[in-house]
C-alpha cells in the first residue's frame, strides 16, 4: 500500500519538475517549485525521514518561495530567449550519457530498503545504540545532529550566516534602500480578512516554532526548523503591517546582534568545552555528568542555530524587500 | 460488529466523501471559465474536503491526543483556507481582473 | 590546556569565530584589524603545526572527543599544513598590502561585512584542508565558496556580478556532484571517514558505483579547481572581482580543490581500485597539457594585466594536475611545491596588478604604458615574479618546473612530449610576461592618462611596497633555498603514493 | 523484482539530470536558479531513500515500541545540513540577480552577453 503511495509521489515529482524546466512564465516556475518541495517532504517522511520533511516543507516550500516571490517582483515574469539550440543540444547530451551512467551503476547498488547493506551495517547501528546511553534523548537525528556531528552543524551556522551577511553585501542595507523612497508601503493594510486572520494566526506559528525548538531532542524538529518558523511569523507580520512597522518590532541592530551572537554563542559552548578540559564541542565536561552536560551542550547549540536562523532569514527577507520597493 | 470495525467504516465513508469533494474541485479549478469561478470551486471544496477526510482520520485514530492533533490541523485548515481565497480574489480584482459575468459572455458571442 | 593538541582545530576556529565579531563592529577599521589578526593568528598556527608534521608525523584531533568513525576526525599531515600555510599567509599579505585598494574599491559601510566574508572565506578554506571527513570537506566547502561568492560580487564593476553568478552555478554544480560521489561511496561503504573509506573500499560488493563515485568526485572537484576545460567560471571571476580578492583568492582557492581531489584519489580510489590510477593519469594528462597551452595562448592575446594573470593560472592549474597525473612519486612532489611557487607567483602578480590600479585606476593595459619610469618598485617585482612565472633559474617557479621536467623523465617517451609542451608553453610564459615588461619599461607614458585615483596614504603605500617587496623576495629566496617547502612537499607526496604502492 | 528495488535510484537519475538540464541549457537566470535547487533536491532524496530500512520507523526512541527497526538516521542528519546549504546558496544567488537586473535591466543570459560587448 505505501508502495503504491511512493510510487505516485515518484511519478508526480518527474511530473512537476518537467513542468517547472519547460515552462516559459517564472511565476509557474515558482508555484511549481513550491509545489516539488512538499512533494518531496512527502517522500521524504514516508522514508521515514521526519525531520528532513518538516525542514524541507518549511524551507523550500516556505522560505524559499518566499524569497523567490520577492525577487520575481522586480523581474519580467516571462521567459524570452529560448537559449542557443547548439547548447540545448550539448547539454541534452551531457545530461543523457550521466544519465546512463547512473542507472548503469544502480544495479549494482544494494537493494532499496536491504537492511543487510553496507550502510545500515557500520557506523549508523552504532549510533542507534548510543545516543540513549550517551545523550539519553529519544530522537537519534537530534543526537548526531548535535552532537556526534556538531561539527558540521557548526559549519552549517556558519553557512546560513555567510547567506545572511552575504545578501546584506550585495543587496546594501534594508534601512539605507528604503530612506531613497517614499513610505507608500502599508502592507495589507486595506484587505481586512487576511490581517486579521494573519495576525490572529502569528501568535500560534511563534508558539509552534518555539515548541520545535526546545522539543527537538524528543520530536522531529531543532534549531533550524525553528528558526525558518519564527522567521516566517516575522514575515509574515511584515507582509501583513507593512515592513516600516516590522522594522519597529525588530530593528536591524537587534538582526546583527541575532546573526552574530547565535554562531558565537554555538562555538562559544565549543570553545566553553575546549577551556574545560575537553576538546572542542565535547559537551560532556560542562556538567557534573557526562550525559547532562551532552543534553545541556546540545540545547544550547540548538539555540544559537535557532537564534541565528530566525536573523537571517529576516535579514535576507527585508533585504529583498527594500529593493523590490524601490 | 463492534465499535471499532462500525468506526473504521464510518471513517472509510467520511473519507471517500472528502476525497470526492476535492477531485470534484480539481475538476471545477481545470472546466470552469474564468479565474474567479475556478478559485470558487477550487477554495469551496478544499474546506469541503478536508473536513471529510480529517474527520475521518479522527475517527481512526489511536489516541487522544493524536485526534486532537488532527483537529486542530482542521481548524487552522478552515481559518486559513478562505482566507487565502480572500487574498487571492481581492487581489486579482485590484489587478484590473474582472470577473466574466453571463452577459459579457453574450456580448462575446 | 596543551594547546599543541588543540591545533588542528585553531586553525579553523580562530578565524571562523572572529568573522560575526567583524559584523558587531561599526567601524571598518577595527573589522580589517580583527581579519589582520585572526589571519595571523591562523598563519602562526599552521607554521607551528608545519615544524610538527614536517618529520612525517600526523597531528589528529576528533571534534566532540567522539573518536572517528564515529565523529568528525580533523588530520594535519604535511599535505595539509603546506595548504593552511599557502591560505593563511596569502590571506594575511593580501589584507596588510590591501588597505588603500580596499578603500578605493569598496564603500565603508560595507567593509565590515566584507571582511567578516573574507575570514570565513579563509576558515572555509582552511577547515577543507584539516578535515579528514568527507561530508565535513562538503561543508566547509560551502562556506568558503558562499564567502567567496560574496567577496567577488564586491567587485565595482557590473560585469563582476554575471562572473559570480557563473562562479555560483558552476561552483554549486561541482559541490553537488562531489555531494553524489561522497553519498555513492557511504552507500558502498557506511562511512564518512576518509582513513575509514580507504580500508573499507576495497571489500565493497561491487566496484561500479565506487567508480561512479570516483568520476562524480573527480568532475566536481575539477569544476571547483577551474581544470581546463570546466575553467569557464574563472577568468571572469578573477578579473572582476576586487584587486585584493583577485590576490587572495588566486593563490589558494583553486588549490584547495586540487588538494582535496588528490587527496581522494591517491588514498582512496588508486589503492582499491585495480587500474585506476591508469584511468586518473589518462583521464587528467590530456586535459592538463591542453589546458597549459590553451591558458598560456589565451594569456599572450591578454589586453589587460588582471585578465593575462587570470589566463595564465588556467596554464599553472595545468602544470599541477600534469604533475599529479603522473601518479609517481616524483611527479607528485613537483604538483605539490608548484601548489606553493605558483601560490607565491600568482598572488604577487595581483598585488602588482591592484598596486597598478591604485596609481593608474585600471589594469588595462593601454593605461599602465610608462609605469616602469613612475614607479621602478613596483615593476621592478614584477620583472621578478613575472620570472618566477616563467620559470627562470633562481625564481621559485624554476623549482617546480625543474621538478617536473625531472619526473617526466621517468616516463619514457611519453615524457618527452611533455617536457615539449612544458618549454613550449614556458616559451609563450615568456612572451605574455615580456608584453607586460616592454609596456612598462619601453613605452611612454600616453599622454592624458588616468593617474592617481585615490590618495594613498603613506603608511598604507610603505605596507603595499613592504609586502611586495617580501613576496618578490621569496619567489628567489624560495628558487635559492627551496628547502623547507620542498621537503614538505616530498613528505607529502610519498604519503600519497605510499598508499598507491 | 529489480525494478521495485530500484526505481527510487531511478527517479533520483531523472530529477538530477532534468535540474542539471534547467542550469546548462537555460539562458534566463532566475530558472538557472530554479534547475540548480532541483538539481540538489534529487540529491537529498538519494540520500534518505538510501537510508531506508524495509519495515522501519523514523529513527526516534520511544515513539513506538521500543523493539522498532530504526531507519539509518545519519543520512538523514547529512541531508539536514545540506537543505540549509541548498538555501543559502539560493538566497545569495538571487540577490546577485537581482543587482544583474538593476545593473542590465534584463535577467536573460543573451542580452546581458550583448550589453557587455557592447562596452
Amino acid at each position: 500500500m505505501v508502495e503504491i503511495l511512493n510510487i505516485f509521489i515518484m511519478l508526480m515529482l518527474v511530473i512537476t519538475a518537467l513542468a517547472m524546466v519547460s515552462s516559459r512564465h517564472l511565476f509557474v516556475t515558482v508555484m511549481l517549485s513550491g509545489i516539488f518541495s512538499l512533494l518531496i517532504a512527502a517522500s521524504f517522511l514516508l522514508l521515514d525521514a521526519a525531520d528532513v520533511a518538516l525542514t524541507e516543507a518549511a524551507v523550500g516550500a516556505g522560505i524559499s518561495t518566499v524569497l523567490f516571490l520577492g525577487a520575481l517582483a522586480l523581474m519580467d515574469v516571462e521567459e524570452t530567449t529560448r537559449g542557443v539550440r547548439r547548447i540545448r543540444m550539448v547539454s541534452l547530451i551531457v545530461v543523457a550519457v550521466t544519465t546512463i551512467f547512473i542507472v548503469h551503476a544502480t544495479f549494482y547498488m544494494p537493494a532499496f530498503g536491504d537492511i543487510n547493506a553496507p550502510i545500515h551495517q557500520h557506523v549508523a547501528p552504532w549510533y542507534i545504540q548510543h545516543v540513549p546511553i550517551h545523550m539519553d534523548i529519544p530522537n537519534i537525528v537530534t543526537g548526531i545532529l548535535g552532537s556526534y556531528r556538531g561539527y558540521d552543524t557548526l559549519g552549517e551556522v556558519f553557512v546560513v550566516f555567510t547567506a545572511g551577511i552575504g545578501v546584506l553585501s550585495i543587496l546594501g542595507d534594508p534601512i539605507k534602500n528604503r530612506q531613497h523612497r517614499p513610505a507608500h508601503n502599508r502592507g495589507l493594510r486595506h484587505y481586512l480578512i487576511p490581517r486579521l486572520v494573519g495576525r490572529m494566526l502569528i501568535p500560534f506559528i511563534i508558539l509552534f516554532g518555539l515548541y520545535v525548538q526546545f522539543h527537538g531532542e524528543y520530536s522531529p524538529g531543532g534549531g533550524f526548523q525553528a528558526g525558518a518558523l519564527v522567521a516566517a511569523a516575522i514575515i509574515l507580520y511584515a507582509l501583513l503591517e507593512g515592513e516600516d512597522k516590522a522594522l519597529q518590532v525588530i530593528p536591524m541592530r537587534v538582526l546583527y546582534i541575532m546573526m552574530a551572537s547565535g554562531a558565537l554563542l554555538y562555538g562559544g559552548v565549543g570553545v566553553a568545552a575546549l577551556l574545560m578540559g575537553g576538546n572542542f564541542l565535547d559537551y560532556s565536561v560542562l556538567a557534573s555528568t557526562p550525559v547532562a552536560g551532552q543534553q545541556w551542550g546540545i540545547l544550547l547549540i540548538e539555540m544559537g542555530v535557532g537564534l541565528t536562523v530566525t536573523g537571517v532569514l529576516i535579514t535576507i527577507f527585508h533585504a529583498f524587500a527594500a529593493r523590490s520597493n524601490l | 460488529m463492534d465499535v471499532a470495525t462500525t468506526l473504521g467504516w464510518l471513517a472509510a465513508i467520511l473519507m471517500l466523501i472528502g476525497a470526492f469533494f476535492t477531485f470534484v474541485g480539481g475538476l471545477g479549478a481545470l472546466r470552469m471559465p474564468d479565474f474567479y469561478t475556478r478559485m470558487h470551486a477550487a477554495s469551496l471544496t478544499d474546506s469541503a474536503g478536508p473536513i471529510f477526510i480529517l474527520i475521518g482520520l479522527m475517527l481512526i485514530s489511536e489516541t487522544w491526543l493524536v485526534a486532537i492533533k488532527v483537529f486542530t490541523i482542521l481548524v487552522f485548515l478552515l481559518i486559513t483556507g478562505p482566507t487565502a481565497s480572500n487574498a487571492l480574489a481581492s487581489a486579482s480584482l485590484l489587478a484590473g481582473n474582472k470577473p466574466g459575468l453571463a452577459n459579457d459572455q453574450s456580448e462575446a458571442e | 590546556m596543551n594547546l599543541i593538541e588543540h591545533l588542528p582545530v585553531l586553525q579553523v576556529i580562530l578565524p571562523l569565530l572572529s568573522a560575526p565579531f567583524c559584523i558587531l563592529m561599526r567601524g571598518h577599521m577595527l573589522a580589517w584589524a580583527i581579519a589582520v589578526v585572526a589571519s595571523g593568528a591562523a598563519f602562526a598556527v599552521s607554521l607551528s603545526a608545519a615544524s610538527i608534521v614536517a618529520d612525517g608525523a600526523t597531528l589528529t584531533y576528533a571534534v566532540g572527543g567522539w573518536a572517528a568513525p564515529y565523529g568528525i576526525a580533523l588530520e594535519v599531515d604535511a599535505f595539509s599544513a603546506l595548504m593552511t600555510m599557502i591560505i593563511s599567509g596569502a590571506s594575511l599579505l593580501a589584507l596588510i598590502a590591501g588597505m588603500a585598494s580596499i578603500r578605493q574599491q569598496l564603500p565603508e559601510e560595507k567593509q565590515s561585512l566584507f571582511f567578516a566574508a573574507w575570514l570565513l572565506a579563509m576558515a572555509g578554506l582552511l577547515g577543507i584542508s584539516v578535515a579528514a571527513d568527507a561530508f565535513n570537506i562538503f561543508v566547509f566547502m560551502e562556506i568558503s565558496s558562499l564567502a567567496s561568492y560574496v567577496i567577488i560580487a564586491a567587485g565595482p564593476h557590473r560585469k563582476a556580478l554575471g562572473a559570480v553568478f557563473k562562479y555560483l552555478a558552476m561552483g554549486t554544480i561541482g559541490a553537488t556532484f562531489y555531494l553524489i560521489g561522497v553519498g555513492l561511496i557511504y552507500l558502498m561503504t557506511g562511512t564518512l571517514n576518509l582513513d575509514d573509506i580507504a580500508l573499507r573500499v576495497a571489500n565493497v560488493s561491487d566496484p561500479h558505483p565506487v567508480l561512479l563515485a570516483a568520476g562524480f568526485i573527480t568532475i566536481g572537484l575539477a569544476l571547483k579547481a577551474a581544470v581546463f576545460p570546466l575553467h569557464v567560471w574563472m577568468p571572469a571571476a578573477y578579473n572582476y572581482a576586487p584587486h585584493v580578492v583577485s590576490a587572495f583568492i588566486a593563490a589558494c582557492a583553486t588549490k584547495v580543490s586540487l588538494y582535496v581531489l588528490f587527496r581522494f584519489d591517491f588514498t582512496v580510489f588508486q589503492p582499491n581500485l585495480s587500474g585506476h590510477e591508469f584511468q586518473f593519469g589518462h583521464f587528467m594528462m590530456p586535459l592538463a597539457l591542453i589546458g597549459i597551452l590553451f591558458g598560456a595562448i589565451v594569456a599572450a592575446l591578454a589586453k589587460d594585466l588582471k585578465r593575462l594573470l587570470a589566463w595564465s593560472s588556467v596554464s599553472q592549474i595545468g602544470y599541477i594536475v600534469l604533475g599529479a597525473s603522473m601518479t609517481s612519486e616524483a611527479g607528485m612532489t613537483s604538483a605539490i611545491i608548484h601548489m606553493f611557487n605558483h601560490a607565491l607567483a600568482k598572488g604577487g602578480g595581483f598585488l602588482i596588478a591592484m598596486g597598478a590600479a591604485l596609481y593608474y585606476t585600471t589594469t588595462r593595459f593601454s593605461n599602465l604604458a610608462g609605469l616602469g619610469k613612475e614607479h621602478p618598485w613596483l615593476s621592478g617585482a614584477f620583472v621578478v615574479i613575472g620570472c618566477s612565472l616563467i620559470g627562470v633559474p633562481g625564481t621559485a617557479g624554476f623549482i617546480s618546473k625543474w621538478m617536473l621536467v625531472n619526473a617526466a623523465l621517468e616516463q619514457g617517451g611519453l615524457g618527452i612530449f611533455i617536457i615539449a609542451v612544458v618549454v613550449f608553453s614556458s616559451l609563450l610564459a615568456v612572451i605574455y610576461v615580456w608584453k607586460v615588461v616592454e609596456l612598462f619599461y619601453f613605452e611612454p607614458r600616453p599622454e592624458g592618462a588616468s593617474s592617481n585615483a585615490v590618495v594613498v596614504k603613506t603608511p598604507e603605500k610603505l605596507l603595499f611596497m613592504m609586502v611586495v617587496m617580501l613576496v618578490a623576495a621569496a619567489n628567489v629566496w624560495f628558487g635559492i633555498f627551496p628547502g623547507e617547502p620542498l621537503a614538505l612537499a616530498s613528505q607529502a607526496a610519498s604519503m600519497l603514493t605510499g598508499g598507491a604502492l | 523484482m529489480l525494478w521495485v528495488e530500484l526505481y527510487h535510484y531511478w527517479v533520483f537519475a531523472i530529477l538530477l539530470m532534468i535540474g542539471l538540464f534547467g542550469v546548462i541549457a537555460k539562458r534566463n537566470l532566475v530558472k538557472k536558479l530554479v534547475g540548480l535547487s532541483l538539481f540538489q533536491s534529487a540529491v537529498f532524496l538519494f540520500y534518505i531513500t538510501m537510508g531506508k530500512v524495509d519495515g522501519g520507523t523514523a529513527p526516534i526512541v520511544g515513539m513506538t515500541d521500543s523493539t522498532d527497526v530504526f531507519s539509518n538516521p545519519l543520512p538523514q542528519v547529512l541531508i539536514l545540513t545540506a537543505i540549509v546549504v541548498g538555501i543559502s546558496t539560493t538566497a545569495l544567488g538571487l540577490s546577485i540577480v537581482v543587482r544583474i537586473k538593476e545593473a542590465y535591466g534584463s535577467i536573460e543570459e543573451d542580452v546581458i552577453h550583448e550589453k557587455d560587448r557592447a562596452e
